[in-house]
């Protein structure tokens, strides 16, 4: 019987791999063990169990940083890429977490599930970043995506976040289908569910393979909420509770990205150029959109998450130019963004906690004289995603014009200063109100040592790792030509 | 015995798939769009199957089985949603739930 | 071509003898309810139509085809008459996995008494059970009535609740036989000397405690509740179709249910069995007829058992039935599949 | 060939059910009586035209544990059938994730959905 | 290009000492920034006339003081600080102006809230000026370009006057967006360096090995030159300028005007004609006469302001056009007028608006009227600003002569009528400056109202004559200041001559 064949080759798996992976999910069955079973558990032990937990397997990924190799019958792929990228999600998910817990407080939605879907979450998109098998991009997508879902809806009588929720649910529900029916016709095409094999398999079809491409990355393209599938992610954004907005815009962000950008070195020649034409017109559209929408949006929250899609545009124009020197800047941008855009929505965050703080925009007129260090770096997380330097969002601009450079994709480059001069207009207004117009009404929020805490290393950070480039590079440099390299 | 022909199968998770996106663009009422999604998961399956028959593999069925296992998880967050939007305001059609605009 | 041939005589046969199952069998057994329940409470039941009533079936038959075919007035009359289909016809194919009987030949072609044996029969029957929910629900929603829809919603929380129960009971048997195919597991009883029941004990209780429920047997009866919902989701029908529903559920699937049960605990066809050493067969007179008896004899005794408790017991309350079914059946069963899993190399050849 | 059979049995069914569903249409009487086909009410006159309103929520939720378990089920089904030649790494598997599923059903215990309580909090806490 | 790698930080020495005073500043209380500041911008000014001691004047054309700490090794991005001729008298007017800036500022009125963010804007100012004359990586250098836009828009939107919102505003996103041309530009070097090398470089010393086809040399000039045109500015380009000198505070537009304009030139001069001198030559023509346009037009807008603030802005967009004038003629003469020009609009255009910042201390008034009467009731104040005015127009032994002359003189190279266009030029820049000289002694009739305010003194009167005494050194000792640039400027020419010639 060939039933015996097939299972019969059993290799005992190299856990070792998915260590990071084994310990966040512990924590988080841990976690949802504690709920059950022990009722009276404060929030303040979930949290602690939780940031032991990811500090641990950020310990583990510290000390291996070049681990590597697969593992469940390449089913799971560790590389420095995948380390590198599940380092800083680990890293953004403590800095949310430390949020958590008084801004619910506020809220009056104390929900435990939060801490455990927050890690079950993290581990989906952990192995998002680790795989070239679809299965396990399929399971992992979803695994993140359900679990953003549940997040997003977790504000306890809060219209809005039900409704970011559902329109969230819907276009990730297409997505996924979509993405899912481009993996059956590269299956069907490849006669593997393997990426790699199936973008260097020779065979008749070949549109099959290209169709299969297309929806697959629609369907992606959807998640990172590139015009014009992007119309849930302003929604959701808004109506999400905003630590978890925080965690969707940065580690949703390196997530969902992370397959797109491993599929950019195995973008053969004579795809190059599809590739090139349709990823650069969706760029341009995704960061004009998204610059020219938030210029007139009132909500701050709203506006940051239209400033995300203009990001999301920015990563694509690098993305477009399937290069070494493209998978550099893409990468090096994910980190920036996933740590500017953190920082400025775990600064609303923490504003949010004022009673009568409704995210307007006039809210923040002499913010810097009631709240002057959250101002400062309210400042700096603006300067950064406008891209001054020397913080890392100019970097990660920087190296994007390089990258568009590279290919002479010009008009690209014009479209994206377009949209960085559009998007002057509402970071300068912020800061200009910030710093500039008198106080009209005094908002003052306690933050505790943990949130000071967080604020002042992702300020140091953008400003740091922006001014010391190397740092980051260094990471991001090996992971991109060990991607390229077959 | 004759097989089935491929070509039979993709169609009809075609139509299938096409259904489902047709269904969350038209309809209105919020389990409706729910189903039209889980329809299009479920065209993806039939291709799936279609095309394991075809290529007489067997990794096409077990990413079908992930299909349905998580699309059922999807489907019950769904549904928790759909609960308490209606709990929260007593609306059925995607045309009430606009609160936020811009 | 003269196998084909044959082989479409086979088929068609066997799909006249379920016929003959279904509707006259399941007629019939509607006489031996109401004789056993009159026995049970101590009165002769029907004894007019025919020698002690045995054309009581014939004639209500007759009586239902020929009443008038009402319709709710809001109703949705497409689902409303889809409800019947659906109940009807995915009961009835149940009926296709069961064997009755060992292979046998005849004419020079050998005949597996059984209408297909297929290598997921048990997978087709857990999936037509699911269909069942959709006949309860259509039927309360398309009639339009508070009672109809209160019941059919009653009697499908208790069925999804227990469709749970009863796949992963019959988890355990499947993992002793290897096979999803009811006609191995069968064989594979018969050759591993040992009827699942030994080694299952629990997961045949809960087996028989969710076939209860899932035809809406008392103690499981909430979704007809005489004194509050009249007849429940079946409030709304009349004549035959009135008619379809009790035949389908009170006894096409309890047959069904019965047949499964049996075959995946009690040894399908074969005779008495002692754990490990063999079978013994009071019956071997019959020769090569006696599997069938043995069969049809263990069907009876499980569907016997149902009346009988049918007559017997109390009602239970919604939230009792279903959350009998989480809290301690579904436990109990993933208990068993641990078990089973460990013992399982135990009994492997 | 063994689904053909099925089919065909399938086809039977399906004309005998309708068959039977039309049975009463051309042999019954047709008596029309002004409130013959109104809603069964007890007798007491229609309250409102339409039964299909909400149910309780204990059903949604019944419903949703079904789609999960059920799912589940789907992915036993076929390591009962190969567990023979997966021996102890089967097992350990199969351990992890009936533990897994067992977490799925104490959470849906301790969170209160399986206790049908008349009370409207029953999702929020 | 030649460079003398230094044996002591004295660049980053002098970038140190503003931030570290700034850094002082945040840790003490408030009282003491003032002191803090003033201190730390003294130090940095002496250092930077001490430097003049240890700078090989026989190698002006060489960087001296070089060093290079490396940021991006595989890029070739690092902190390259070097100084040669030219850098160093631009270094020098950095730390002068900055100097004056807070001298003036301590006694301004002004400035009489958040004492503390104000003088840790104009250190770390002065901190990133100094980088950006210094830099010889051009990322770097567009680094430290961008940065000193941060503090301008704080002195502009806190401390500014009524309008000071929107002029900030408006400054900033001009400069950002022009400059992001800028930064394409540069990376589109750094990767065409890689294509005909192998390996990327932002070295400008690498960079000039680069050669181009015409068009897309043309192509890259023209992304350098939006940015610098909108910072320099040149006519079209101009519109932020009076909104952002006119509202700023007064040493914030002093610095504005004396150091933040000269980076545009002085990055035209280095990059647009030291890297693309085939493009620079091609463009000539065009490029002169706009700056000739530039300067009638801005001298005509100059001529109809009443207010004294925007009256010197669009007086200083004139003088740019001088200086773009001169250096797109592509001589030494002209190369020469154009450095002179922009050290000397340094310092008279420093001085102008201090003078408009005194007036407004005084009677909270730009308005021109305020300041008849000054030279009966304030001596002092009106001898200053007469200096002032004469060294801005032009006249021999005032500063601005040289650059005027100069660019006269090299325009005669190629045609009298060429320079008879710059001499019309130079004659309406002449028309304002004694527009200011009649409102100033002549329209007396009317009774001032300056009668009750005390002249310039103390603080203030240093300020002036910090600025005013090196007036003078350039009109009357120019060859002092050729001295330092000289061998650049021959550098750069050479530079241009054989890339026409060998290429």
């Amino acid at each position: 019987m060939e039933l015996r064949d097939l299972v019969g080759v059993i290799e005992f798996p190299h856990l070792q791999l998915l260590m990071p992976e084994i310990i966040v999910l512990l924590t988080g069955f841990i976690l949802f063990s504690l709920d059950l079973l022990y009722k009276k558990a404060h929030h303040r032990l979930f949290t602690v169990v939780s940031a032991v937990g990811y500090t641990l397997a950020l310990l583990y990924i510290t000390l291996n940083p070049f681990l590597s190799g697969s593992t469940f019958y390449h089913l799971y792929v560790r590389d420095t890429f995948s380390s590198f990228l599940q380092f800083f999600m680990i890293l953004i998910t403590l800095f949310v977490l430390a949020f958590a817990y008084r801004y619910y407080q506020q809220k009056l939605s104390l929900y435990r599930e939060f801490y455990y879907i927050l890690s079950f979450s993290l581990v989906s998109a952990m192995f998002l970043a680790s795989s070239y098998h679809l299965i396990t991009l399929y399971v992992a997508l979803e695994g993140v995506s359900i679990s953003f879902y549940i997040l997003t809806a977790l504000l306890r009588g809060d219209f809005n976040s039900k409704e970011g929720a559902f329109k969230y649910l819907i276009l990730g529900g297409i997505s996924i289908a979509l993405a899912s029916y481009g993996a059956a016709f590269m299956y069907l095409y490849a006669g593997s569910l393997d990426l790699k094999e199936i973008l260097t398999h020779v065979g008749e079809n070949r549109y099959f393979l290209v169709l299969g491409l297309v929806f697959f990355l629609i369907g992606f393209a959807i998640k990172i909420g590139a015009v014009p599938f992007h119309f849930w992610l302003p929604d959701a954004y808004q109506g999400a509770p905003t630590p978890v907005t925080a965690y969707m815009a940065s580690v949703g962000k390196l997530a969902f990205f992370a397959p797109v950008v491993r599929i950019m070195p195995l973008i053969e020649e004579h795809f190059a150029y599809a590739w090139v034409i349709t990823v650069s017109i969706i760029s341009a559209m995704t960061m004009l959109y998204g610059n020219l929408v938030a210029l007139v949006q009132k909500d701050v929250k709203r506006l940051l998450a239209y400033s995300s899609i203009a990001h999301s545009g920015y990563i694509l124009a690098g993305i477009s130019v399937a290069k070494v020197i493209g998978l550099k800047a893409v990468l090096y941008f994910l980190v920036a963004y996933a740590l500017m855009g953190a920082g400025a929505f775990l600064v609303l965050a923490l504003l949010e906690r004022h009673p009568e703080w409704q995210n307007r925009m006039e809210e923040f007129s002499g913010l810097r004289f009631s709240m002057p260090w959250v101002a400062t770096s309210f400042m700096i997380f603006m300067f950064s995603l406008l891209g001054v330097p020397p913080t890392v969002g100019f970097v990660s601009k920087a190296l994007i014009f390089t990258t568009l450079s590279f290919d002479r994709l010009w008009w690209l480059a014009f479209i994206m200063i377009l949209a960085t001069g559009i998007s002057t207009g509402y970071y300068v207004r912020l800061v200009v109100l910030t710093f500039m117009k008198e106080n009209s009404k005094p908002f003052q929020v306690k933050s505790s040592l943990a949130e000071r805490i967080v604020l002042i290393v992702l300020t140091l950070s953008v400003v740091f790792l922006g001014a010391v480039p190397i740092i980051i590079w260094s990471f991001v440099s090996p992971s991109a030509e060990m991607l390229f390299k077959r | 015995m004759t097989a089935i022909p491929l070509e039979a199968y993709m169609l009809l998770s075609i139509v299938i798939f096409g259904l489902g996106l047709f269904g969350i663009v038209v309809r209105r009422n919020l389990v409706t769009v729910l189903m039209s999604t889980e329809l299009a998961l479920n065209a993806v399956n039939i291709a799936f199957v279609g095309i394991d028959a075809h290529l007489s593999l067997a990794n096409g069925q077990i990413f079908a089985l992930f299909i349905i296992a998580l699309a059922a998880a999807e489907a019950a967050v769904g549904l928790g949603i759909i609960i308490s939007i209606f709990r929260l305001r007593r609306v059925e059609s995607t045309d009430e739930i606009t609160d936020m605009r811009g | 071509m003269e196998n084909i041939v044959a082989s479409l005589i086979i088929v068609g046969i066997k799909i006249l003898v379920l016929l003959a199952i279904v509707l006259g069998l399941g007629a019939y057994l509607t006489l031996v309810e109401r004789k056993v329940a009159a026995h049970i409470q101590r009165r002769p039941g029907p004894m007019v139509v025919g020698w002690h009533g045995l054309l009581q079936p014939l004639a209500d038959g007759l009586k239902l085809l020929t009443k008038e075919d009402l319709f709710p007035r809001y109703g949705n009359k497409f689902l409303y008459n889809l409800a019947i289909v659906m109940a009807l016809v995915p009961a009835s194919l149940v009926f296709a996995v069961i064997p009755f009987g060992p292979e046998f030949e005849v004419f020079g072609i050998r005949v597996k008494p059984i209408l297909t044996d297929v290598n997921v029969g048990l997978l087709l029957f857990f999936a037509l059970g699911s269909l069942a929910v959709y006949a309860i629900a259509l039927a309360g929603w398309a009639s339009n009535s508070k009672y109809a829809l209160i019941g059919s919603m009653r009697k499908a929380g208790i069925v999804i609740s227990y469709e749970v129960v009863i796949t992963f009971a019959a988890m355990g048997p499947i993992i002793l036989a290897q096979s999803l195919s009811t006609y191995s597991i069968v064989q594979n009883q018969i050759d591993q000397k040992l009827w699942y029941i030994w080694l299952q004990p629990v997961a045949f209780v809960v087996y028989m405690f969710a076939m209860l429920a899932e035809t809406g047997r008392v103690p499981f009866d909430v979704q007809e509740a005489e004194a509050e919902l009249v007849t429940g989701f079946t409030v709304e029908y009349g004549g035959m179709k009135f008619g379809l529903f009790p035949l389908v559920e009170w006894y096409v699937e309890t047959l069904s249910l019965s047949a499964i049960g049996v075959i995946l605990f009690l040894g399908g066809w074969s005779s008495i069995n002692i754990p490990f050493v063999g079978f013994f067969d009071p019956l071997f007179f019959l020769g090569p007829l006696s599997p069938f008896v043995w069969f049809l004899l263990k069907v009876g005794l499980v569907f016997l058992f149902v009346l009988w408790l049918h007559w017997t017991l109390p009602r239970y309350r919604i939230d009792q039935i279903t959350s009998t079914a989480w809290k301690v059946m579904l436990p109990l069963t993933f208990v068993n599949l641990v078990f089973t899993a460990l013992i399982a190399p135990l009994v492997w050849k | 060939m063994d689904y053909m059979g099925l089919l065909a049995f399938f086809g039977v069914m399906l004309a005998l059910a309708l068959i039977l569903i039309s049975l009463n249409a051309l042999l019954g009487p047709k008596t029309p009586e002004s409130m013959e086909d109104y809603p069964y009410e007890c007798g007491v006159p229609l309250y409102d035209q339409s039964a299909q309103s909400t149910f309780h929520q204990g059903y949604y939720l019944l419903g949703l544990l079904l789609l999960l378990f059920d799912i589940e089920a789907a992915f036993l089904f076929p390591w009962t059938v190969v567990y023979k030649y997966l021996g102890v790494f089967g097992f350990i598997e199969m351990f992890l994730f009936i533990l897994i599923l067992t977490y799925g059903l104490l959470y849906a215990w301790r969170k209160g959905a399986l206790d049908w309580q008349f009370e409207e909090e029953v999702l929020e806490r | 290009m030649e460079r003398l790698e230094a044996t002591f930080p004295l660049l980053p020495l002098s970038m140190m000492v503003p931030v570290f005073g700034s850094l002082l500043i945040l840790l003490l209380p408030e009282r003491f920034s003032k002191g803090i500041s003033l201190f730390s911008a003294g130090i940095s000014f002496l250092i930077a006339l001490s430097s003049l001691l240890f700078f090989d004047f026989s190698k002006a054309q060489a960087v001296q003081f070089y060093q290079y700490y490396p940021l991006i090794p595989e890029l070739k991005v690092g902190l390259a600080l070097g100084l040669d001729g030219l850098s160093m008298l631009m270094y020098l007017l950095t730390t002068l102006v900055s100097f004056v800036a807070i001298l003036w500022s301590v006694r301004d009125r002004q400035i009489n809230h958040r004492l503390r963010e104000y003088y840790l804007w104009f250190l770390l100012s002065e901190a990133f000026l100094i980088g950006v004359f210094s830099s010889w990586d051009l990322m770097v250098f567009y680094v430290f370009y961008e940065l000193t836009l941060v503090p301008m828009l704080f002195v502009i939107g806190i401390w500014g006057y009524k309008l000071r919102l929107y002029s900030a505003y408006k400054f900033f996103i001009y400069i950002f967006v022009s400059s992001l041309f800028l930064l394409l530009g540069i990376v589109s070097l750094a990767v065409e360096h890689y294509k005909l090398f192998g390996k990327f470089s932002f070295s400008y010393f690498d960079l000039l090995n680069n050669h181009y086809s015409l068009e897309y040399g043309l192509f890259l000039f023209l992304l350098f030159f939006i940015a610098f045109a909108v910072k320099t500015p040149i006519v079209p380009f101009h519109t932020w300028l009076p909104d952002a000198h006119g509202e700023a505070p007064t040493a914030g537009s002093v610095v504005l005007a004396a150091i933040l304009l000269k980076m545009g030139t002085y990055a035209l001069l280095r990059f647009n004609i030291g890297l693309f001198p085939e493009v620079a030559v091609f463009l000539m023509p065009v490029l002169v006469l706009w700056g000739i346009f530039s300067i009638a037009v801005a001298s005509w807008y100059t001529i109809s302001q009443s207010n004294v603030k925007r009256f010197v802005a669009y007086s200083s967009v004139s003088h740019m056009g001088f200086v773009v004038t001169g250096m797109f003629l592509l001589n030494m003469e002209g190369l020469r007028a154009s450095i002179m020009e922009m050290f000397a609009h340094g310092l008279t255009s420093a001085s102008l608006f201090m003078i408009a910042g005194f007036i407004y201390n005084r009677l909270h008034s730009f308005n021109m009227d305020s300041l008849k009467g000054s030279a009966k009731y304030m001596p002092l104040f009106a001898i200053i600003t007469v200096l002032t005015a004469f060294s801005s127009m032009g006249l021999p032994g005032g500063s601005s002569f040289w650059g005027k002359f100069l660019t006269i003189l090299s325009a005669r190279e190629y045609t009298t009528l060429l320079a008879f266009l710059v001499l019309v030029g130079a004659f309406f820049s002449a028309v304002y400056i004694l527009y200011l000289m009649k409102v100033l002694f002549l329209d007396s009739k009317e009774e001032s109202k300056l009668v009750h305010f005390t002249d310039v003194r103390g603080f203030k009167l240093s300020a002036f004559l910090l600025l005013v005494f090196p007036m003078f050194m350039v009109g009357l000792a120019p060859y002092l200041f050729f001295n330092i640039f000289d061998k650049s400027a021959k550098e750069l020419l050479l530079l241009v001559m054989r890339k026409l010639v060998g290429g």
